[in-house]
């Protein structure tokens, strides 16, 4: 599919090397807008202030700046720490986001990878950053850090477990695991006969999409649930030690992480790149228009935005959970809840 | 009406934090920008009114800090009605107060009997190098123009009786 | 020692505090024979000096019996005058005789160092200061740590600060002070070394005219 | 509203206090040899410089311990070589936050000694300012009580709305935070011109920011369920501490200086009510906290209407020599109740002063409180005791 992309033969190698730059682009550039516009802009907004206005015209270039600070601070590594784990640690969490982001589809013929069994795939890579916060916890050398690698691994495995169960919803209504084929299902799909709206799955699996939301508020370690990283108590968690280029690895990791898994969120609810076929009188993949691969990435990046923007939200409004409470929450009611949601969807599904 | 969880009303508050900020504006000022006017009581720097002070020394006396030097020597200075007498007089000839030290609180303006000292809301007077910050009496008189009038007072107020 | 206590009471007891009179007599029946003297300032407060050696019976028995439940704060009072002053002495004058008479306070009392603590009535809203001698040469009174929970830490301080022992203290560590601190800052007699360092920018040295106490004629100009 | 909470309270005490037994066994059975936290004296969660020195044995508390001292700037050996209006500048650095507060107590006790009353309008200021004082206090507790539980935005609310009190507290005083507005006998200078019609409109906006805070943080289920419970200080032990102001008064103590001791203030000509929670918890405490912010606007608007006219300064002469004598007084301060210890030798300065700061005894309950507590719980119980380092180590 890629080889004929410009009417020129491209070789082997060339693809793998447009891949490679286009997984670059596909996870940073969504990092660098999330981080300007909710980090700085909107959450600065939420207070009652502008935000960084200095650098750039409004503030634009702050992320810039901040990039070159953290590049020629020092990166200083503990004395006692142990120095091999300590420093593959932030790029272990950085590369479960780079797999994370190869399965999802940006348009019909623009994707890294169509795997059939994406939606597994992706839900099995997303628990190698636990290792990455682990070993970053306990190689630091520092109590605060292995306290908050420990809170880390407790929290991270235990929210795993409900977001697997709410997507198990999305593949029964589905089908299917593929990536491509969900899209295709909730856009062409109707509900009750009114098919201008395509099937997304936000409105027949809400329930899952909530749980999903909350595990995926967990697995970034973000406010409701930031134990690993609570300022008050463990100063910064397992990112204590970590200053200069990796403590950089370790900030983009946080929002790229975030990114992609808010574009897999808008893929299995919000109907991924593709708009309600029914508009264009299309039924599937293939006589889907050319002019689809340009637009359909827009598409899905201000779904991502849109998902993004409930995440950060919820981040900048609410208190943090107690260790215990966030694990009773988990085990009590997120899974019990997910179960619930999958018996219902395996009944209406045989039902319909 | 039934009541709305205390999760969702939090974000109402936060959301509606924002559309103010984007619609009504910050509440900060942008400094270097915009400048807050500070008000007029304000205590920011002391200003020395040179020929009002006889150097009494009743300020640096009573300074909490020790932060007021002055130095002085008696003179003569011609009498004030032609045919009077030759006065003697102190001539200042060193006054520094030492802002690194100062604690602001205001106890020399107040007690000094002849008016020489004045507070002046001015603020930007900060210096890298700290030694800087001992203010000699020709830049404690430089300050004399950015002294404010007195406010003028509530209303119940007692008229001062000046 | 002179004592400024009731007995020359200046002020003629314009108002008559019920209150407080009521509480004084309620006070003499319960603690007896340990209460040496009691001081009231009609409508401010009511001063008790009781024996050293009762001092925590009469805590307890104020608590139990006559309800003041609430610990509001422990101390000590060093009665000698300062032999520094304010540090404000001109260095060319010979220093200044400074007057050392250790005269007490109210309620009086016959040694150098008091430790005095204030308990309250959270019913009667009515407080009371508790005073007792400490004797100059082995400072040291019984602990009422395990009467009011709340004087652990002010016994500690008065401990670093006046030197003055509490017996049967649970851990009496310094506060405040490192622990290889030596002297009681709080004494009288232990010196304020930021105003012995820096001469006093206020002493006055204005030179007198050159030449001397010139006459009217040869004014210069 | 605090009938539901007694159910909502007693199971949550009930379910913490079985996740502590069901910790601690745990913890027993696997010998896990305990590890010593140093908490502070530089961390994020204390107001200053307080290090807790706590022994953990997995995420729980086994013995916690402040040790205090490294903001001990020795006032009470200051005091000696001071005199009464050197003093008042320094008395005002004790609890940075609501300075105003500070020196009011200090100056009735030089007053009660002297026998001077100050006139009617300066007592009239005086109490406006100690409210505004206690407002621009317990508005920034509000909003740091947010983010010791993690929550950003609240502290960011309460600093915006907490400016435009101190820069009444500054046109009147010429201070932010240290005013030195308060003399023997009086005040220094009268309020400037719109200075009432400024302050009612800075309440109205100090109310709205009480309900933004209340709906933003104390209806959040999130923040009771990690305050609900914890902390627990029952009346006795209160009493027995010492403890003063919203700490006592949430352990249902029906306490107020401002009502039940008669100051010369102006506490009395006005009518406000007194907090009170039964449950004495940490939730309990920042409640209690933020119904006197409200009802502390409302004594600033009672105030600003009944404000007398006439002198502000009594008839005192200008070299003061407080005549002998010993003298205490007390006022409730926004940290608690703070009282001075007077004695004076009849000359320029006082002989002793005795600081009676409310954080002192309020923090000393800390090793009793928190043994046993989780790790999280030591900060959600600090930022609800509501302490600041200078009023501990003086």
């Amino acid at each position: 599919m890629m080889q004929s992309l410009f009417l020129v033969v491209v070789p082997y190698w060339g693809q793998s090397l447009l891949r490679v730059l286009g997984g670059l682009v596909a996870v940073l550039l969504p990092a660098g807008t999330i981080v300007y516009l909710f980090l700085f802009k909107m959450m600065s907004f939420m207070q009652s202030r502008l935000g960084p206005m200095e650098a750039g015209p409004y503030g634009s270039l702050q992320l810039v700046a901040e990039v070159g600070k953290w590049m020629q601070k020092e990166d200083i590594v503990p004395q006692r720490a142990d120095k091999f784990i300590f420093k593959i640690a932030p790029v272990v969490v950085l590369v479960s986001t780079f797999l994370l982001v190869v399965v999802v589809p940006f348009g019909p013929d623009a994707y890294f990878t169509n795997f059939d069994t994406g939606v597994f795939y992706a839900l099995a890579v997303s628990s190698i950053s636990v290792l990455g916060i682990l070993m970053a916890g306990w190689a630091s050398a520092n109590k605060y850090s292995l306290l908050g690698g420990l809170r880390a691994a407790g929290q991270l495995i235990a929210y795993e477990l409900p977001m697997v169960l709410a997507v198990m919803g999305v593949v029964i209504q589905a089908g299917t695991m593929n990536m491509q084929q969900i899209v295709v299902s909730q856009n062409s799909g109707s509900m009750f006969g009114f098919s201008g709206l395509g099937n997304p799955f936000v409105l027949t699996q809400f329930v899952g999409f909530i749980v999903f939301m909350i595990s995926i508020q967990a697995e970034l370690t973000q406010a409701p649930f930031d134990m690993p990283i609570a300022e008050s108590e463990l100063v910064s968690g397992y990112m204590t030690e970590y200053s200069g280029f990796r403590f950089l690895i370790f900030f983009i990791g946080e929002f790229a992480t975030a990114g992609v898994f808010a574009m897999i969120a808008s893929v299995l609810f919000l109907g991924g790149w593709g708009v309600p076929f029914a508009w264009f009188g299309w039924t599937s993949t293939d006589d889907v228009a050319n002019w689809m691969n340009l637009v359909g990435p827009l598409i899905i990046f201000t779904k991502m935005m849109l998902v993004v923007f409930i995440i950060m939200w919820v981040r900048f409004s609410y208190p943090r959970f107690r260790e215990d409470q966030l694990q009773r929450f988990a085990w009590k009611i997120l899974i019990p809840v997910s179960l619930a949601n999958i018996m219902v969807t395996a009944v209406l599904k045989v039902a319909l | 009406m039934a009541k709305i969880p205390g999760l969702v009303k939090g974000l109402g508050v936060t959301f509606g934090t924002m559309v103010r900020t984007i619609t009504k504006g910050a509440n900060t000022v942008q400094y270097p920008h915009e400048k807050e006017v500070p008000p007029i009581r304000s205590r920011g720097v002391i200003a020395l009114h040179q020929d009002n002070c006889t150097s009494c020394m009743l300020c640096s006396r009573s300074c909490p800090d020790w932060c007021i030097y002055i130095e002085a020597h008696k003179d003569l200075a011609p009498p004030r009605r032609e045919g009077g007498k030759v006065r003697q007089v102190n001539k200042l000839d060193r006054f520094d107060i030492d802002y690194a030290l100062c604690m602001y609180c205001g106890i020399c303006v107040e007690v000094c009997p002849f008016d020489a000292l004045f507070w002046s809301p001015e603020y930007e007077y900060s210096e890298p190098n700290i030694a800087d910050l001992l203010h000699d009496k020709s830049k404690l008189s430089e300050w004399m123009e950015t002294v404010p009038e007195a406010p003028a007072l509530e209303v119940g107020a007692d008229k001062k009786k000046k | 020692m002179n004592q400024l206590s009731s007995t020359t009471d200046t002020t003629p007891p314009v108002v008559v505090d019920t209150a407080r009179q009521q509480l004084a007599t309620e006070i003499r029946a319960t603690l007896g024979d340990a209460v040496l003297d009691i001081y009231i300032k009609p409508g401010d407060d009511i001063w008790v000096r009781v024996r050293t050696e009762t001092w925590r019976e009469i805590h307890q028995k104020l608590r139990d019996t006559l309800g003041f439940n609430y610990f509001s704060f422990l101390s000590a009072i060093d009665w000698m005058p300062s032999p520094y002053g304010r540090g404000e002495d001109d260095p060319t004058e010979p220093p200044p005789v400074r007057d050392t008479t250790i005269r007490s306070g109210y309620a009086g009392g016959d040694t150098r160092m008091q430790v005095f603590a204030r308990l309250v009535s959270s019913e009667r809203r009515l407080g009371v200061t508790l005073k007792a001698d400490v004797a100059d040469n082995a400072p040291s009174i019984e602990s009422i740590a395990n009467v009011f929970a709340g004087a652990n830490w002010h016994e500690r301080e008065a401990h670093e600060m006046f030197g003055i022992g509490f017996i049967g203290h649970p851990d009496l560590r310094n506060l405040y002070l490192p622990v290889d601190f030596e002297g009681y800052p709080l004494r009288k007699d232990f010196p304020l070394l930021a105003r012995m360092v820096k001469p006093w920018p206020g002493i006055v040295d204005v030179e007198p005219l050159p030449g001397g106490a010139a006459s009217d004629d040869e004014a210069s100009a | 509203m605090t009938m539901t909470s007694d159910r909502l309270g007693d199971r949550q005490k009930l379910s913490y206090i079985a996740g502590q037994a069901a910790d601690a066994r745990v913890n027993l059975e696997l010998e896990t040899e305990g590890m010593t936290l140093n908490i502070g004296p530089q961390h994020p969660a204390t107001h200053g410089t307080l290090r807790i020195i706590a022994r953990l044995d997995g995420e729980q508390v086994v013995w916690a311990e402040p040790s205090c001292g490294y903001m001990h700037r020795g006032y009470e050996k200051l005091t000696e070589v001071r005199t009464y209006p050197q003093v008042t500048t320094l008395v005002n650095r004790i609890d940075w936050l609501g300075s105003f507060a500070n020196e009011v107590p200090f100056i009735l006790a030089a007053e009660k000694l002297m026998g001077v009353e100050a006139p009617s309008r300066a007592q009239w200021i005086r109490t406006i300012l100690f409210e505004l004082s206690r407002i621009a206090n317990v508005s920034l507790f509000l909003g740091d009580l947010g983010v010791q539980l993690g929550a950003i935005t609240p502290v960011f609310l309460a600093f915006r709305d907490r400016e435009y009190v101190l820069n009444l507290i500054e046109s009147a005083t010429g201070g932010r935070f240290h005013p030195n507005f308060d003399r023997i006998g009086g005040l220094k200078d009268d309020l400037p011109a719109g200075f009432i019609d400024e302050t009612k409109a800075v309440m109205k906006k100090l109310r709205n920011f009480c309900d933004e805070i209340e709906a933003l943080l104390f209806g959040n289920e999130i923040f009771q369920s990690r305050t609900r419970g914890i902390g627990i200080i029952p009346r006795d032990v209160a009493l027995q501490y010492g403890l003063s102001g919203a700490n006592l008064r949430a352990s249902g103590v029906d306490w107020d200086l401002r009502r039940d001791q008669d100051n010369a203030m102006a506490w009395n000509k006005i009518n406000f009510k007194v907090w009170t929670h039964p449950d004495g918890d940490s939730f309990a405490r920042c409640w209690v906290r933020l119904q006197e912010t409200r009802e502390a606007t409302l004594i600033v608007d009672q105030l600003l209407d009944g404000i007398p006219s006439g002198p502000v300064m009594a008839k005192v002469p200008k070299i003061i020599k407080v005549p002998e004598g010993e003298a205490w007084v007390s006022t409730e301060n926004p940290l608690g109740e703070m009282g001075y210890y007077v004695v004076s030798r009849g000359d320029l300065g006082p002989f002793r002063v005795k600081i009676r700061s409310a954080s002192f005894n309020n923090i000393s309950i800390t090793p009793w409180l928190l043994r046993g507590v989780y790790v999280p719980d030591i900060i959600t119980i600090l930022a609800s005791l509501y302490f600041i380092l200078g009023d501990i180590d003086r």
